[in-house]
């Protein structure tokens, strides 16, 4: 059952593939409408957001004031670096340029963790002042988002790995080889950075004025 | 098919008969072409000569546009009647009732204090708005001779209106799933004639009727709001506590402080039933009458569940 | 043999874009995030106009990170669609939630459920608020008795004892029914006069 | 180089378990859903007698009302989730989209049995809810989830949720291999004109399934957050509002309804040429109808919330819109009755039930008016017209269209001809049935008999009667139908490659297919409805 040495035609490990430069198209659509799935994802959060702001602008402002710009701040700059050095490792992977795109990787994988550990000390804050999800309607939305947002960030962090190892074996550098994975993973990535974009001023910067 | 006892409801009638008649036109316009299309063009051999027809744009476009036209029609005219059934006269009085929805009972609060359970007594030939919440789940209060609906909902007031022209009762159904006896949480609308009204708005009572005893008062009620879904009275184990020589029992609560059941505890229990939960009964099943049942009417059901004695 | 596509070939795999314009599109970015913490600060009127300055900027963020960086400028017209297709289901269902929300409170008659009824666990920040300073006529909703709250069980009883006394008499002329008018101090809106809050002492009403 | 003519050998040749778990053939993937589904039919179909058993006489008689609210429950839900969802898009869709657009498969196989194992694994963790006892575990909230009483049942509400969300992903995963595919691998010369309109209503299902199942995904996913943290979204005590779950509820629920009925639609535009011998009366019109009801879908769900508190403007704009649904339903039954027009038809099994989904759905379609319509839909809301109304959408139009399909290409898909005779008692029966089922419901609804109701007062007693007589005589249609087919399996006499004469791309290939269905791919020079043309030639 698990020898997948003279597996079959038609199976799992042994099936008919389209040669990479057509299968290049099929990736970068199939992403695209993957990512249009975690818009619609999100804007399900985003929806009861609106709504429980309209129906209690006070709480609204009164738990957005309890949130730390600053923390938030740099964690947005931080997300948008890693995006950054992400499509830089894209554009090394379209050159073939099989060392900077490995750095490139690893700095993006940085990025990811600078960005846990921020989002670690605004959490234990808030738990250990004993604000839960279910104690406020205000928190209820924030920790669904930020969490939610959160396990994307992981869901990146693990695929950015596996593109580090293999692009360090030179899967996608080699000759004749494609480079569609490094591509998929920039187009993931820079959404959990979008997300992240409109999370930002929606739920810290709500009770500045 | 069923009468129609405000005039809204006639208008609406009319839409509705309006509409199926446009209904039946095409539902049979269409079948009887396919049919005739597939009798007449049945398959004689199999080198029937058969015409290349790939469609035909001017056919096409009259078989949007009037269906476009038709709908709109439809449309127009149901909202024009819609408006009346929805937003009560403006310059008209109106007379409002609270009324709210509970798991498997309603219950009625009237401008003058009154309150009746599962029974809307509304004076006949004026304007009549409920005010609607519920105290748990979604319900929805629905009259079918007046062709009204409307959910019922704990996060805010819904309304309908209505305006019954005579005297009549008419059902009340809950048609918003609600539970385990979403099916039993009916009531009647007794709509009363003029005097009729005034006396019942006077004395609580219907001409000729006087008044219940406390004890037959508390028994009616201990059925009409639902506690006898929950409690039973021949001590077989519901939902609650049964209520076979409950007065004066003494047991556990759930947070294990002992208590003996006395008139306050019953009370203070059916106003807030969540303070005292008894040891091994679920919490929050019971619904809060505060508000919905008046002091007398508690003490009624009271002196009821002290009459409740397997000697 | 790789059979030939009929749309045109993709000649090798991507567009090349140039260093800088990585650069300098995340630079762009960095700026539009100060400059979002910036407009915060400042009051453009009322909460409405707040949001919507804040996601103009987050929206041209958004398409900056999507035209250069995921390189939405090459792609195809198909791939575009899947990108306009979930902006505008999202805007239509905040739209068509907006229109529902916003139309309910001047729709004669319905409005929110006091603070009161609700009956459940509070959050403290409602019945903070509630107890603490209940200011002003915002809503009505804030300047309700709180309801049970969820620290005591027991202050229950005695608390809507008081709200039942002061019910009677001091029940202003408030009209729930638009919603606007409610007199916000004290026992404006108790918990069981869901009904009759709106025309308890208003004369005409009913012909009885 | 050429391929060397491969000696032809069926997809369902290689045997053995390692074929059938590992597989990415889109065929057998297509086979296994199709195994799959008509299981939870049978258990949905078996929960549905027992309603309409109970119903027979007012009163308790089998189940007690918590027994009726499940039961009701778990028919709704298993049919709708495990059933009708994956419905025509998983079996024929899978099975025939490579063959209709002469691809040798899907674009991403891998992504395509992944689908099926994600399906199979939320199908555990739906059943999962049985497990406890059925008092207080089997689910009896409704398949609609409302809160709050999906949030203080003590009912079983996790785990179906939970299955209906990782269901969600199966979904997606099938919508987004089909568009990529149709988009990608259409053989040489088949320009978007010349597709079947079985892969244009694949096409719009597909794009409803991968934008509609996100907000249910997320829904849901606030629901079980809402029990396990308490948080106060849904639930009015915390200052949430139900009314939000309906809105985000129904904004996946009814553009669902059209995933389950446009591959319907598509399935009898195939078939109706095919026996009529005629092409398509008015391709382009079909094909942008299905394209537009796809798109229309997203912005009527308000019609669900007509008498739920939603404000007075949103309720009229939802009606208009709603209307807007009606005008492409229209257009194509026009178009598929245009159809036989001067044509030669002949009335094989497929046929009865192309005509049969033609009949049912015009009165489907046309009750949905009173519905869409304000004045009428505030009494209308939520009683038996309702329910009759959508089982003539759901019952008499999907599955008598995923029926008629399954007859049509049995001889492709199994190489094995079905007996033509017990065919036609099949769906006589079905028809026989489901009408006498669901004609006294329309009747009981507009007089006011609410639905989801385990006891009925007396006036609704003999309709109810009706109904349920009706229903037992549908429930024996599918056994007689489904027998039929299965026989056939196995003792059905060899088909040929071509039995109904049919021009498209998919019976061009030797039944049952090989594997990798073409030896190489055709070019395509003219669209696969030339039946006219034929006869000139």
């Amino acid at each position: 059952m698990f020898n997948h040495k003279d597996a079959p035609d038609g199976t799992f490990f042994n099936f008919h593939k389209e040669p990479p430069l057509v299968a290049y198209e099929f990736f970068k659509l199939g992403m695209w409408i993957f990512l249009a799935t975690e818009v619609l994802f999100f804007g399900g959060l985003f929806a009861a957001y609106f709504i429980m702001k309209f129906k209690w602008p006070e709480i609204f402002s009164l738990g957005s004031a309890q949130l730390s710009i600053p923390l938030g701040a740099t964690n947005t700059v931080i997300l948008l670096a890693s995006s950054f050095t992400m499509a830089l490792g894209v554009d090394a992977a379209q050159r073939k340029d099989k060392g900077r795109l490995v750095t490139m990787l690893a700095l993006t994988f940085l990025g990811a963790c600078g960005f846990l550990v921020i989002k670690y000390i605004e959490w234990s804050g808030k738990i250990s002042h004993g604000i839960l999800p279910g104690s406020d309607v205000f928190f209820s939305v924030y920790y669904m988002t930020t969490g939610l947002h959160l396990i994307h960030v992981l869901i990146g962090m693990y695929y950015i790995g596996l593109m580090f190892f293999r692009a360090l074996q030179g899967r996608y550098t080699d000759e004749g080889s494609s480079h569609a994975g490094v591509e998929v993973g920039g187009l993931y990535w820079h959404l959990v950075d979008i997300i992240w974009i409109f999370l930002f001023p929606l739920l810290y910067l709500l009770g500045a004025h | 098919m069923i009468s129609d006892a405000t005039e809204v409801a006639a208008r609406v009638d009319m839409v509705q008969i309006f509409i199926f008649g446009m209904m039946a036109f095409w539902f049979i316009a269409c079948n009887a072409v396919l049919v005739y299309f597939m009798l007449r063009y049945r398959r004689k051999g199999p080198d029937d000569k058969v015409a290349n027809i790939k469609g035909n744009h001017t056919l096409e476009i009259v078989w949007t546009v009037i269906p476009c036209i038709l709908v709109l029609i439809i449309f127009y005219y149901g909202v024009v009647v819609w408006k009346d059934l929805r937003v009560p006269p403006k310059d008209e009085p109106v007379y409002e009732i609270g009324v709210t929805g509970q798991k498997w009972s309603w219950s009625f609060k009237y401008p003058n204090g009154a309150t009746t359970g599962n029974e809307l007594i509304v004076p006949q030939g004026t304007n009549i708005k409920l005010n609607m919440i519920s105290s748990d789940v979604i319900h929805s209060f629905f009259i079918p001779e007046f062709r009204v609906k409307e959910d019922v909902i704990p996060s805010m007031y819904t309304y309908l209106w209505f305006n019954a022209k005579h005297a009549g009762e008419y059902n009340i159904f809950c048609t918003e799933y609600c539970g385990k006896d979403h099916s039993h949480m009916l009531g009647k609308v007794r709509v009363l004639d003029a005097d009729n009204w005034e006396n019942w708005e006077k004395t609580g009572l219907m001409l000729g009727e006087e008044r219940l005893t406390p004890l037959e008062n508390g028994e009616k009620l201990f059925a009409d709001r639902g506690c006898k879904g929950c409690h039973s009275v021949d001590g077989a184990k519901l939902v609650g506590p049964t209520m076979l020589d409950a007065f004066g029992r003494s047991a556990t609560f759930a947070s294990g402080e002992a208590y003996t059941v006395d008139d306050n505890y019953i009370a203070n229990s059916i106003k807030y039933p969540n303070n005292q939960i008894v040891a091994g009964y679920p919490a929050n099943q019971m619904p809060s009458f505060d508000g919905q049942l008046s002091d007398s009417e508690i003490s009624d059901i009271i002196t009821y569940i002290k009459t409740i004695k397997s000697e | 043999m790789a059979h030939d596509h009929h749309d045109d070939h993709a000649g090798e795999m991507g567009h090349i874009q140039p260093f800088k314009v990585y650069l300098g599109t995340f630079l762009a970015l960095v700026v539009l995030t100060v400059v979002t913490v910036a407009a915060s600060r400042i009051n453009w009127g009322n909460a409405f106009l707040n949001d919507v300055v804040a996601m103009v900027i987050a929206t041209i963020k958004a398409t900056l990170v999507i035209t250069l960086f995921m390189h939405g400028k090459h792609e195809k017209l198909e791939t575009w669609g899947f990108i306009w297709a979930p902006i505008i289901l999202l805007a239509t269902l905040l739209a068509a939630l907006f229109v529902d929300y916003a139309g309910r409170q001047n729709d004669l008659y319905i409005e929110p459920a006091p603070i009161s009824k609700l009956y459940v666990h509070q959050p403290e920040s409602i019945t903070k608020k509630a107890h603490g300073e209940g200011h002003g006529d915002d809503h009505g909703k804030s300047g309700d008795t709180h309801a049970p709250a969820t620290d005591g069980h027991g202050a229950e009883g005695d608390d809507h004892g008081a709200t039942d006394a002061g019910h009677g008499d001091s029940h202003g002329e408030t009209d729930a029914g638009h919603g606007d008018s409610h007199d916000a101090e004290g026992d404006a809106k108790a918990t069981d006069d869901q009904g009759d809050a709106a025309k308890k002492d208003d004369g005409d009403h009913g012909d009885h | 180089m050429a391929h060397e003519k491969t000696e032809y050998r069926p997809y369902l040749e290689p045997k053995g378990l390692y074929n059938w778990f590992w597989t990415v053939d889109h065929k057998r993937i297509g086979l296994m859903y199709l195994y799959s589904i008509l299981i939870f039919f049978l258990l949905a179909g078996l929960c549905a007698l027992g309603v309409r058993a109970e119903l027979f006489y007012p009163g308790e008689q089998i189940v007690d009302h918590h027994g009726y609210n499940v039961l009701f429950t778990l028919h709704g839900a298993m049919m709708v989730f495990l059933f009708i969802v994956p419905g025509i898009p998983a079996t024929l869709g899978n099975f025939l989209l490579p063959l209709m657009i002469g691809a040798k498969d899907v674009a991403f196989p891998r992504l395509n049995i992944l689908s099926f194992w994600v399906y199979l694994l939320g199908a555990i963790v739906v059943l999962g809810s049985l497990v406890g006892p059925p008092g207080s575990s089997w689910l009896d909230t409704g398949w609609t989830f409302y809160t709050p009483y999906s949030i203080d049942s003590s009912t079983g509400v996790i785990p179906v949720t939970l299955g209906a969300f990782i269901l969600g992903f199966a979904s997606i995963l099938t919508g987004m291999n089909f568009i990529v595919t149709i988009h990608r691998m259409r053989a040489p010369g088949m320009t978007w004109h010349r597709m079947p309109l079985f892969v244009w209503s694949l096409y719009s299902a597909s794009l409803i399934q991968v934008l509609a199942t996100p907000v249910i995904a997320i829904t849901l996913l606030l629901l079980i957050m809402e029990r396990v943290l308490g948080i106060g979204i849904f639930d009015a005590g915390m200052g949430g509002d139900p009314v939000l779950f309906e809105n985000m509820f129904w904004f996946y629920s009814h553009p669902v309804v059209y995933i389950m009925i446009l591959p319907a639609m598509g399935v009898v535009a195939e078939i109706l040429p095919v026996f009529a011998r005629k092409p398509i009366f008015g391709y382009r019109a079909i094909a942008y109808s299905s394209l537009a009801i796809a798109l229309v879908s997203f912005f009527v769900w308000g019609h669900h919330l007509f008498v739920s508190g939603m404000s007075n403007w949103s309720r009229w704009i939802f009606s208009l819109l709603t209307f807007a649904v009606a005008i492409p339903t229209a257009i194509k039954v026009f178009n598929w009755i245009g159809t036989l027009y001067k044509g030669s038809v002949s009335f094989e099994s497929p046929m009865l039930y192309a005509c049969g989904f033609i009949f049912l759905f015009t009165i489907a379609g046309l009750t949905g008016l009173p519905l869409a319509t304000l004045a009428t839909d505030v009494h209308l809301h939520d009683t038996y017209f309702v329910v009759a109304h959508f089982h003539y959408t759901m019952q008499g139009g999907t599955v008598v269209a995923l029926v008629g399909g399954l007859h049509f290409w049995w001889p492709k898909m199994y190489g094995r001809m079905f007996n033509e005779k017990m065919a036609q008692v099949g769906f006589w029966t079905l028809f026989i049935g489901f009408n006498a089922t669901f004609i006294p419901q329309f009747i009981m609804g507009y007089q006011g008999m609410p639905r989801r109701y385990a006891d009925y007062l007396g006036e609704f007693h003999d309709m109810h009667f009706l109904s349920s007589v009706g229903a037992m005589v549908n429930g024996l249609a599918y056994f007689i139908i489904f027998g039929n087919l299965i026989w056939a399996v196995f003792k059905g006499k060899r088909a040929a490659a071509n039995p109904y004469g049919s021009l498209s791309l998919e019976w061009q290939t030797p039944s049952p297919p090989p594997l990798t269905n073409f030896d190489e791919i055709p070019t395509v020079t003219d669209w696969t409805y030339g039946y006219g043309d034929q006869q000139k030639a």
